[in-house]
């Protein structure tokens, strides 16, 4: 449609479902793993449940996606913020590069890190 | 509530300081009376030399933004015994530069909105003896909204990615853009979507929100940007997916 | 614009004040939004703390009890409680800006933001419920 | 020497937008200036609330709208004008539909119309009740799209530049930075808009000065009708905020202190439950106005600080048809009077609206002085005659904008270039403005004159005049003329100096306020809004005619009359109040209010 397609249609449309994917999953996890088990409020699963449930295909197709897309949410908002907070927009590039450099090898580890699951 | 009160009034004289100061004035303070009647009584009884614009005092000419306690405000709607028992601040719109007193420059927003081409594009003209195009209530309904803006700059001023970067065409101009787009008599989206999608264009919000917040006339420029960014990502992936069907 | 305009008899100096880099505490509205911005560095923390645990919960039992002890620990715990603060403030702005920018439309009618707003908060009982029922239930 | 623009448009309101467009559309190398003492969607046009009548459903006619602005304007009028506006007025207003403007629409579609007072079939376009606004902004928006027009916004005109009995251009003073400059041009088009701020009690924004009469009066073009001024009966009291009259055709009622529909008793109708046509709330507005006055006489007005009020019953409208209809004057009721219209009565006057008279023009908005075009409020076609009908104004500005435009495109391809007093005639403004007006340390207040002026003004020359107080008032006038050179201007400073603009405008108000007294006093009868209480009558004998007021070289003003222009509606009474009985089952089967949903 245009002649140069500008990226950044794309990288908002990954925002804003990694925004989605954060609101929607990680209150519940966050809750769960952070505060609940330590503090002893709800007894943790035990491993062999645990391991059952992260290994399903399923799971593990969902957390890449979440995972994913959550990081570049943070790539794509950490960017700006950096931008407008601290006003270094003149960083540019080398903003850009950590931000969503730093997303796509989350993405990566955590594509290794699901694929090894047993 | 005491029946008067007072305004510290904002003043630059570009000949004489190079730097804002502030005026005391002490006013009365009828219950009818709007920030811009206390202006008003400064101009004609205290201090002629105080410059600030107004016309319609019906808050619908958007001359008399103003920063009222440090909010963007109509001052010829905003009333000052809300402000009882003072003292109320009065600046002009933060983001601009400053000619003199109350008045802002603003021929940055007359040139964005030139670039937006905020009129009906259409290949075809349609005759007039063919008579209207037909828009039924609905339709009217799907912009009317966006064409609400009385060029206030309330939301500029409000907005702190236009203060950081003042390139940022901003809302009010985005939110007519979306007006244009969503006439159902217009086909004008393309062209308005390449300026739009260009670095100081919609990427630069961050959805702040805060335009929205201020607008007087219930626009919603920021609900205006954001439905422009999932058009624009929507439009992205059709052209990726469909390369020649976007054409 | 004229950025550099001089004052000459017919052509005044305009004031400019430059934002300050703290202009975010300046208003109140301001700081709720720096801090809503800033809750992604709280996603991306739970993006970790989430693949630290995949990682443990891979390897074996032993690792995914030191998991869990780990998480014992006050400062991940005083971390994970401000986490946690982090992600509700970003799910709530997140779900109740969602009605702005998108618009629907049921039978030619457009759906009122309130609504979308209702479903985004269904949405999320739904997916905690499940992710509650994965964990706990034993099945 | 070549001028800088082919022509100049003073005024960048409804009509000064249409003229430009039109130029721009009449030839692609034509060079446009817009001058505007404010950015122009600033304009006054921005507050025209109602409507713009234009004739377009079938069961209606053009001869109707022309009878019922002539017998409106109680056949001051003239008619040949009246024609061409009421053929050109759907066109126009089309056009605007296809440039984007939001008019409200029926459920398929088609633009809707709502009744408006003193029209015998419901022909008023509306954009809600924001009609002037969404105008003035389509054109504007999309005036923006010819970039043959050059914009000199907040730039202030202070004289026209007249050499060899020819207007040649403007000069014009930069807000911002003080700079003068002459721009001159083949020809120059007027369009300032209307003169409300002589009164002290007006709808008209604080722009509404009334400039460009005085700058084309001073040039040595005569005014017209100046005596017929408009009171519109429902302003809102202390602000003269207006509560448009689109108001009372959704089916408001107009009632006195004791809950009485006063207007029964003036001639205008019986009271029925819905909005009839042409009859009691939908009178026009002198009447309506007149019959105030009436009321105040007789002691059923309520007091208020702001004056004796009566009030407007919205209640049993209902909420949602106020949403849909009327949104903006629910808006301006709560922000501005605290109250709500559909649960309370909104306390109303008459307040100082328009302005009838103006420039002399012929119709095509050419004055008498060569190079010189006017259109719009500033304008006299006449099509308003002695009293204007409400939403006819709006459409006048087109009409007439474009009708003004197109004649000056035609003017400028014969014309000569401007002559070389151009520099001299700079010089000396510029002294005026500058060694004068910024220097000048005398003992009047700027505001103190202004408000004497504006109450002596009002005691004369308000809704019900007399010879006496006019022969007073003129000889204050005189006065005021005499003290405003003495005048104390505190700020020197070229940047953005309002108070040097409000010296001007001042002056040219007093000129304004003279021309109005002037023909008000000489005029001995009472016709459409001009009612002498020493000469209650119409005279057509002696008065079917214009008056036109000539500026004389001792700066006293003079008299003259023209006759109307009669085509085919031979003067006959007023008669409101007795919708023919076809008429009035037509309305009530088309329902009183309009199908539409549009908003
Ligand atoms: C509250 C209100 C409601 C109304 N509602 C209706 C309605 O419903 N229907 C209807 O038909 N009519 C209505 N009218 C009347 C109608 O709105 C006006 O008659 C019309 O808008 C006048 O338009 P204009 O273009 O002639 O002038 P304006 O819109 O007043 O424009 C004047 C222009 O001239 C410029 N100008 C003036 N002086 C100078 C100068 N010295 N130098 C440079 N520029 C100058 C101004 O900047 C401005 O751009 C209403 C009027 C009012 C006050
Ligand atoms: S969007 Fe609202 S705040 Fe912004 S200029 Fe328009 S009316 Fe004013
Ligand atoms: S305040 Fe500014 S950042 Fe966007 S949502 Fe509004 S334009
Ligand atoms: S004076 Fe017109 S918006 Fe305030």
């Amino acid at each position: 449609m245009y002649a140069r397609r500008p990226i950044e249609p794309l990288l908002w449309l990954f925002f804003s479902a990694g925004g989605v994917m954060a609101a929607l999953f990680f209150p519940a996890i966050l809750f769960l793993f952070g505060i609940a088990f330590p503090l002893g409020w709800l007894a943790p699963p035990n491993y062999d449940h645990l391991l059952a449930v992260v290994s399903h295909p399923l799971t593990r197709l969902v957390l890449l996606g979440v995972c994913s897309l959550s990081l570049f949410h943070w790539a794509h908002r950490f960017r700006y913020t950096l931008y407008d907070g601290l006003q270094i927009k003149h960083l540019n590039e080398s903003i850009n590069a950590i931000c969503y450099g730093g997303a796509v090898l989350g993405t990566l580890t955590a594509a290794y890190l699901l694929w090894k699951v047993p | 509530m005491s029946d008067h009160i007072t305004l510290h009034v904002a003043r630059y004289r570009p000949e004489k300081a190079s730097e804002t100061t502030f005026d005391a004035f002490e006013l009365p303070c009828p219950k009818e009376w709007v920030v811009l009647d206390g202006l008003n009584h400064i101009k004609d009884r205290m201090d002629g030399t105080l410059s600030y614009r107004w016309s319609c005092r019906m808050g619908i000419c958007g001359s008399c933004g103003m920063l009222v306690n440090g909010e963007p405000k109509l001052a010829c709607a905003t009333f000052l015994s809300d402000y009882a028992p003072g003292p109320v601040r009065v600046e002009p719109l933060r983001n601009f530069p400053v000619i003199r007193d109350l008045v802002v420059e603003m021929g940055d927003f007359m040139s964005k909105l030139t670039r937006i081409k905020p009129w009906i594009v259409r290949q075809v003209e349609k005759p007039l003896s063919d008579g209207e195009y037909r828009q039924t209530p609905g339709e009217l309904d799907e912009y009317k909204q966006f064409s609400m803006c009385i060029n206030c700059m309330l939301c500029y001023s409000a907005c702190p990615i236009y203060g950081l970067d003042p390139h940022f065409i901003g809302p009010a101009a985005i939110a007519l853009a979306q007006r244009y787009n969503l006439d159902s008599r217009d086909e004008g989206a393309a062209e308005r979507m390449q300026i739009l999608s260009e670095h100081d264009g919609i990427w630069g919000c961050t959805f702040v929100g805060e335009c929205t917040k201020v607008c007087p006339k219930h626009v919603d420029p920021a609900g205006a940007i954001q439905r422009y960014k999932l058009q624009s990502a929507v439009e992205w992936v059709k052209a990726f997916v469909l390369p020649r069907a976007a054409q | 614009m004229r950025h550099n305009a001089v004052y000459t008899p017919y052509h005044p100096r305009w004031h400019r004040t430059r934002v300050s880099t703290y202009w975010w505490l300046g208003r109140w509205s301001y700081f709720l939004f720096i801090l809503r911005e800033l809750s992604s560095i709280f996603v991306a923390w739970v993006v970790i703390y989430l693949l630290v645990l995949v990682a443990a919960v891979s390897k074996s039992a032993v690792r995914y009890q030191q998991f869990l002890d780990w998480s014992r620990n006050p400062f991940m715990l005083s971390l994970n409680i401000l986490s946690l603060l982090f992600i509700v403030l970003h799910a709530v702005t997140w779900f109740n800006l969602a009605p702005q920018a998108m618009v629907v439309h049921v039978g030619g009618r457009r759906l009122p933001g309130s609504l979308i707003a209702i479903s985004n908060y269904a949405g999320l009982v739904a997916v905690s419920i499940v992710i509650l029922g994965l964990l706990l239930i034993r099945w | 020497m070549t001028p800088a623009f082919d022509v100049v448009l003073v005024g960048g309101g409804g009509a000064g937008l249409r003229a430009a467009i039109a130029l721009a559309e009449a030839s692609q190398r034509l060079r446009i200036a817009v001058v505007s003492k404010v950015y122009p969607m600033r304009s006054h046009t921005v507050s025209a609330e109602g409507g713009a009548a234009g004739v377009i459903s079938p069961d209606d006619s053009l001869d109707e709208h022309c009878y019922d602005t002539i017998s409106g304007g109680d056949w001051l009028g003239d008619q040949d004008a009246i024609e061409a506006f009421v053929r050109e007025a759907p066109q126009e207003l089309l056009r605007l539909e296809h440039w984007g403007c939001p008019w409200s629409r029926e459920a398929d579609g088609r633009v809707a119309v709502r009744p408006f007072g003193g029209m015998r079939k419901m022909r008023t376009w509306f954009a809600a009740d924001k009609t002037g606004f969404h105008m003035l902004h389509t054109l504007f928006q999309t005036s923006l799209k010819y970039t043959t027009v050059v914009r000199y916004d907040e730039w202030f005109v202070t004289k026209f530049l007249v050499d060899d009995g020819r207007v040649q251009g403007v000069i014009a003073l930069e807000l911002a930075t003080g700079r003068i400059e002459a721009i001159t041009a083949r020809a120059v088009i007027v369009c300032t808009g209307g003169c409300g701020k002589v009164f002290p009690f007006t709808t008209n924004a604080a722009i509404k000065t009334g400039d460009g009469m005085a700058l084309a009066y001073r040039a040595g073009a005569p005014l017209k009708d100046m005596e017929f001024v408009q009171y519109h009966p429902t302003g809102l009291p202390f602000t003269g905020i207006l509560i448009t009259e689109a108001a009372r055709s959704e089916g408001g009622y107009l009632i006195n202190k004791d809950g009485y529909r006063y207007l029964q008793d003036y001639a205008l109708g019986t009271p029925q439950p819905k909005p009839v046509l042409r009859t009691m709330e939908l009178g026009p507005r002198d009447r309506l106005s007149q019959a105030f006055m009436k009321e105040l006489d007789k002691g059923r007005t309520t007091d208020t600080p702001y004056g004796p009020v009566v009030f407007l019953d919205l209640r049993h409208l209902g909420e949602q048809l106020i949403n849909r209809r009327l949104p903006f004057v629910r808006e301006l009721c709560m922000k501005y009077q605290n109250i709500d219209p559909v649960k309370e009565l909104i306390p109303v006057r008459p307040v100082v609206h328009y302005m009838m008279g103006g420039v002399h023009t012929d119709i095509n908005g050419a004055t008498p002085l060569p190079g010189l075009y006017a259109a719009g409020e500033v304008a006299c076609v006449s099509i308003n005659g002695a009293n204007r009908l409400g939403s006819n104004s709006l459409p006048e500005l087109l009409v007439f904008g474009a009708r003004a435009g197109r004649a000056a495109a035609d003017y400028v391809a014969g014309a000569k270039d401007p002559g070389t007093t151009v520099v001299a005639q700079l010089q000396d403004e510029q002294r005026r403005l500058e060694a004068d007006l910024l220097q000048q340390r005398g003992r009047e207040r700027i505001a103190d004159i202004r408000q004497e002026m504006q109450l002596t003004v009002e005691e004369s020359a308000g809704i019900y005049r007399t010879g006496a107080s006019l022969i007073r008032s003129a000889a204050k006038l005189r006065e005021l003329q005499e003290r405003a050179r003495d005048f104390r201007i505190e700020d020197d400073s070229r940047t953005f100096n309002t108070e040097r603009i409000a010296a001007l405008e001042l002056s040219f108000m007093l000129d304004v306020a003279e021309a109005i007294v002037t023909s008000a006093l000489r005029r001995e009868e009472s016709r459409g809004a001009h009612q002498r209480t020493d000469f209650p009558l119409r005279d057509d004998q002696r008065y079917l005619a214009h008056s036109l007021v000539q500026r004389q070289p001792d700066g006293s003003c003079r008299v003259d009359y023209l006759p109307v222009t009669i085509t085919r509606w031979p003067p006959a009474e007023r008669v409101y109040g007795e919708a023919p009985s076809d008429e009035r089952s037509h309305y009530v089967a088309r329902g009183a209010i309009p199908s539409g949903e549009g908003v």
